[in-house]
């Protein structure tokens, strides 16, 4: 055995993702700044997006002038609304086809074939049947928020590990302690991200619901924008909505932090 | 209590699983079942426990189900089938829930349980923080809360490693020590059958027969680690069962 | 006093009923007016259908019509008209367009043309701009007006026409030419109509009737004031103060003011109806298989309320 | 011990879904039946609610007329065009993301930002951008489909198992072959669910798309059945695109069954 | 080929997880390391191969490596790490790829490995079609395929069930008797340990410290099931751990 000795290479790195803080921040910073240095010089032509600062301009005229609350007091209502009627729907009848089998068997080819329908096609409608008042702006985001619960909710159930079921029967435990006390706690953190989902669907159809004849709404006041083609409160309007969305995923994720603790 | 197995087959579609067991599983005594892998143990500890109907035979429960007992027949499984939402003392209330006990006697219960499973000091702690012998343990803790006439653990080690499982071998012979169960134990593990087991029942490849009932009369706190008596019966299981396991462990699935 | 629902746009078109509500000629006339502003005239049809709202003045549609036949909505008035004499709609050219050759309405063959949907005005007016060219023009539906204007602005259709209002705007910067007017294509063109549903047509003749008589007075004072100039620039400017309060809302006054004035189009007197030009553009919707050729002017016109022209 | 004998009790009922074939068809059939015979009798009314038999007509005619192909061909292109980019994309940066701390740090928070802002809002600067051609239509279908597709991938190779990495590791493999032969396989079936959503978004943002200036399309014949308030088109539209969703909901799970048949 | 560990120590973040491990792995045989749970087993042996870098000390490989090695340090994980998307054969050949071997020899290489562990027959199977132990053979032909100076074995019968465990044993003995090998093998189980260990180093509950090292020097094939004098051994070793493994059996996790 000849003297050769070595130390043993390392080759275990990569493929674990660190986290690193502050680099979004600064590809936003870096994107806008570009922007606007874009815009300014006239690189960007005006037409094709506006002055970042000008969108930051527009946004404190909104705010001071109180009419971002005009705004977003409307929208927020029909999102949380129309979400709650949706998901509370979508839950329900998602848990009915998780545990019978007939509602399965009646239920998931309808809602197969509602889910790929455009939501704006419907419009017309859904001002006839709704009417153009809260209600069609409520109910086409319950619509909206509607399938994908169901299809979370029912995968959910159907996920629920079958050995805690078995053995809630096992222990006798009445076939309403299962459900309640295994199934739906069980089911519950993909019923949480299928939320997550619903939501996100939810803002996106804000904009579709503001069709119908809203003054007022963030929705309506990007199609305003966008009819008079101006840039900046388009702009502003859809900054808006993205953080709304960030902020309803913040929120999420604090309730699965809150209600799923017990997960590892 | 006891349970009487009358000439129980069972097939699942096109696959014969079990064939022809008869069997008695006298009371206060702990019958082991042993058999190559995918042979039907856990189908027959199902059948036994009414969560699933034999496709012929009868299966009957002979005798006055002890005092308070809530749930005659009680399972352990191997993997534990705790609740990881619920605390290890909601764990085991959660089985006591259904009977509308008054609250001061379901602490009782729940105390005594804990208590006798050494797990007092766990009561508020969830699975996830639980090792895997805790976790075994709260589910042993959970079974004897509703005072079972016939206990069914289905590889209830199985899932532990060997040290946890030594350790939870001492624990469960002292269970029994102190106040005798019925149980039905199926495992795997001969060592397991030779240290817990009044009478081992081996299972042939499927569909399971009863090739052999095995009786060991020693009582179980005299049998110890490395007993050559015990190791005698461990080998000879084990002569009898070794082409099958092996012959099974070949075998390729169907999915 | 009876409660009714008028649906609108913020557009200065609808002036007559901001007039007729803000100098109290619907309390007169014992209606108490709510209005339902909307973002398009579409919606306001489907509306009026759903009976969300009373009343509305929009140009005719294929909606509307379609509508009409399913016996859901019916014309009972006139309101803006393309009169001569008056700045009426304009024809636009993209700057690529234009300075291609297309300066006037007869190089429009071949070209692309500007219009919101299917069925719109946009798309009648273009229709009989091009026939009456002989020209074969491909029309796009670009659903939103912002939408055109981008797609004009930046070459990609090459012609339009709009009320002067957004027209002069636009032909200012540059961007886009004027090259020409509707009215000379489409004379005593009957732009907005004033509509209701079947129901109060036919059953609810005192509230109708009403609800018209008080119109007209709005519809009179605006015509006599912004186009006939008769209470001289402190009259009109009273009532670019009260239009002020519907239309260009976010803007200040002296902005809003010039786009308020040069808005100003005919408005039918007394909400007259020109029959003629309403079953021209019926005749259209068909001949183009936009709606079902059984449609009457019987299902889409009921005459009893207002005075009718050019029939 | 007194004799006293039973048998065990059968107690493991329930809660394993069954298939039942051929409910949903009759839910179907009931549900048009329902529908033909309330607007026969005239207690639906006509503006609620077409003849379900005039829709079938109205099919039928644009099957006749060959108009329905003259609809399909275009919708299908830049169906078929715009995921492509937007998910061949999508599967690129999504897997970006996962390998390297510092893409994710820069883009996790720009996709999260992209996300729910409602492209139609977007649709005048996609003329701009794009034109009011083919290209703003790929741009907003691949738009669409993107941003799920990379959170789909991303998703996708976190979760691949990280004993497998670790075991391309230890026998040396080269990083390409880590990322070709373990990373890549083993995020594919989150990748093909992934897929599942994204080609759902694209279709429903089919009609979004044919808002730009599309004389042809099922979007565009969409529009047009409903500006013209044409209930029986309208529907006979909606059946077209939901018939869409369902045929490739249908192939990806074929494309499963093939890929993924490793699976157990 | 040997190992040679020199006053390692690790930590993750704030936990200490191994403390001064000193330790020679010499060539041709093979050293068990039992220890209770979360002692640092894993973690030592990922250190040994190369997958994680140690806090402090060094680890060396001393002399060259056999003819034809293509990975000196070859690890078999407790879970089999098999691609579930490959056949057994292309499991194999996945390790061989990298190397630009004329197909020819990759071929007689993946043969040969498969004969060695009794899977001719199955070269085409999937992993889903395989049950357990069929696996864990597949896991050992592959780390024979690349010819190792060194094999890391972390647990590898842990996820089987007893019976297979036995067979398996069994098979790496043969191996082992028929070309001697050098292994680092991690258990919990101390039957194992006996059975497969020229040398049994017992750690300490975490941080891992070296409580003792024990020789056994009767030759592997020559051990056998319920030899008294293994189970002397094995019971000697219980002894030394049974405290510590109970008390980490009883530590909460902190999640
Ligand atoms: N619900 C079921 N449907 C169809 N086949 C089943 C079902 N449950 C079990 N089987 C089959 O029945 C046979 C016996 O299964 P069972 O789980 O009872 O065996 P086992 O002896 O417990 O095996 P193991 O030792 O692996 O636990 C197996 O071949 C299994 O594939
Ligand atoms: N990547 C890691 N980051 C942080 N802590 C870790 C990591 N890996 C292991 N640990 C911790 O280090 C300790 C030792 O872990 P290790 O897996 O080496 O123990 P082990 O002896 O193999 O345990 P077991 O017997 O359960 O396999 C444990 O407390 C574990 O929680
Ligand atoms: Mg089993
Ligand atoms: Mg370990």
């Amino acid at each position: 055995m000849s003297e050769n000795t070595r130390d043993v290479a390392f080759r275990g790195a990569g493929f674990s993702p660190k986290r690193m803080r502050g680099i979004g921040a600064i590809v936003f910073v870096v994107l806008i700044l570009l922007a606007e240095w874009g815009t300014q010089t006239g690189w960007i032509s005006a037409l094709t997006l506006p002055k970042p600062s000008d969108v930051l301009a527009t946004f404190g005229e909104l705010y001071n002038t109180g009419r971002l609350f005009d705004h977003l007091a409307p929208s927020l209502t029909r999102l949380i609304m129309g979400s709650l009627i949706g998901v509370s729907l979508g839950i329900a009848v998602g848990t009915m086809i998780g545990l019978f089998s007939l509602v399965r068997a009646g239920l998931v080819p309808l809602v197969a074939a509602i889910f790929p329908i455009p939501k704006i096609a419907l419009l017309p409608l859904f001002v006839i049947w709704f009417g153009i008042g809260e209600g069609s702006k409520y109910a086409l985001i319950a619509l909206g928020t509607f399938t994908p619960t169901v299809v979370a909710t029912y995968g959910a159930v159907d996920n629920v590990d079958r050995t805690l079921i078995r053995m809630g029967q096992s222990f006798g435990l009445s076939w309403a302690s299962i459900v309640r006390k295994i199934v739906l706690p069980g089911a519950m953190p993909g019923i949480l991200s299928g939320l997550r989902i619903s939501l996100a669907i939810a803002i996106i159809l804000l904009v579709a619901a503001e069709m119908l004849g809203a003054e007022y709404g963030i929705g309506a006041y990007i199609l305003e924008a966008g009819s008079l083609y101006d840039l900046e409160r388009l702009f502003a309007g859809v900054v808006i909505l993205s953080l709304l969305g960030v902020i309803v995923s913040a929120g999420i994720g604090l309730l699965e932090r809150r209600l799923l603790r017990w997960r590892t | 209590m006891e349970l009487r197995l009358d000439a129980i087959a069972h097939s699942y579609g096109e696959t014969e699983v079990l064939r022809d067991i008869s069997l008695q599983i006298p009371d206060g005594r702990i019958v082991c079942i042993v058999g190559p892998s995918g042979c039907g143990k856990s189908t027959l500890l199902r059948l036994m426990g009414g969560l699933e109907q034999a496709s012929t035979g009868r299966i009957l429960q002979v005798g006055d189900t002890p005092e308070k007992c809530l749930n005659p027949l009680t399972y352990v499984f191997q993997d534990f089938a705790l609740l990881p939402w619920r605390s290890v003392r909601g764990n085991i209330s959660l089985v006591l829930e259904d009977h509308a006990l008054p609250t001061s006697e379901s602490n009782g219960i729940i105390t005594d349980v804990l208590a006798r499973t050494r797990l007092t000091d766990f009561a508020d702690a969830l699975p996830k923080q639980l090792s895997g012998g805790m976790k075994q343990r709260v589910a042993i803790a959970r079974a004897l809360a509703v005072n079972p006439a016939v206990m069914l653990l289905d590889e209830p080690l199985s899932a532990l490693d060997s040290q946890t499982r030594e350790l939870l071998m001492d624990d469960l012979v002292q269970l029994y020590t102190r106040e005798p169960f019925t149980a039905v134990y199926v495992t795997h593990n001969l060592n397991e059958a030779v240290r817990l087991g009044h009478a081992i029942v081996v299972l042939s490849r499927r569909p399971g027969r009863i090739r052999d009932i095995v009786e060991i009369p020693e009582p179980l706190d005299s049998r110890h680690r490395g007993d050559p008596a015990l190791e005698a019966r461990q080998s000879h299981l084990w002569d009898l069962m070794r082409e099958e396991a092996q012959a099974a462990d070949e075998e390729l699935v169907d999915v | 006093n009876r409660k009714i629902k008028v649906g609108a746009l913020r557009f200065t078109s609808h002036s007559g009923s901001f007039i007729a509500y803000e100098r109290g000629y619907f309390a007169d006339a014992g209606l108490d007016v709510e209005f339902e502003f909307f973002q398009a005239a579409q919606p306001m049809a489907v509306a009026v259908a759903s009976r969300d709202i009373d009343y509305a003045v929009t140009a005719i549609s294929g909606g509307l019509i379609s509508l009409a036949q399913k016996g859901a909505v019916k014309v009972i008035g006139g309101a803006l008209s393309e009169e001569p004499g008056i700045d009426g709609q304009k024809i636009l050219a993209s700057d690529a367009a234009y300075q291609a050759g297309l300066t006037s309405p007869a190089a429009l063959d071949g070209k692309s043309f500007g219009v919101t949907q299917a069925g719109s005005s946009f798309h009648y007016m273009g229709s009989k701009i091009a026939a009456a060219e002989g020209a074969n023009v491909s029309f796009k539906p670009l659903q939103k007006v912002g939408a055109i204007i981008g797609a004009l602005k930046s070459g990609q259709i090459d012609a339009w026409s709009i009320v002067p209002h957004i027209a002069k705007p636009l032909s200012g910067s540059g961007a886009v030419h004027i090259i020409g007017n509707v009215a000379d294509y489409i004379p005593n063109y009957q732009v907005t109509t004033v509509f209701t549903s079947a129901n109060n047509a036919a059953n609810e003749r005192d509230m109708t009737g009403a609800f018209i008589g008080a119109f007209s007075e709005g519809i009179n004072d605006y015509a006599a004031t912004m186009i006939d100039k008769t209470g001289g620039e402190d009259g009109m400017n009273d009532m670019v103060d009260l239009i002020h309060k519907y239309v260009y809302t976010d803007r200040p006054r002296e902005k809003a003011a010039p786009s308020i004035i040069n808005g100003t189009m005919r408005l039918n007197t007394g909400a007259a109806l020109n029959l003629a030009s309403v079953k021209d553009q019926l005749d259209w919707f068909k001949s183009e298989d936009l709606v079902d050729a059984s449609v009457s002017m019987e299902d889409l016109v009921d005459t009893s309320y207002v005075e009718t022209i050019g029939a």
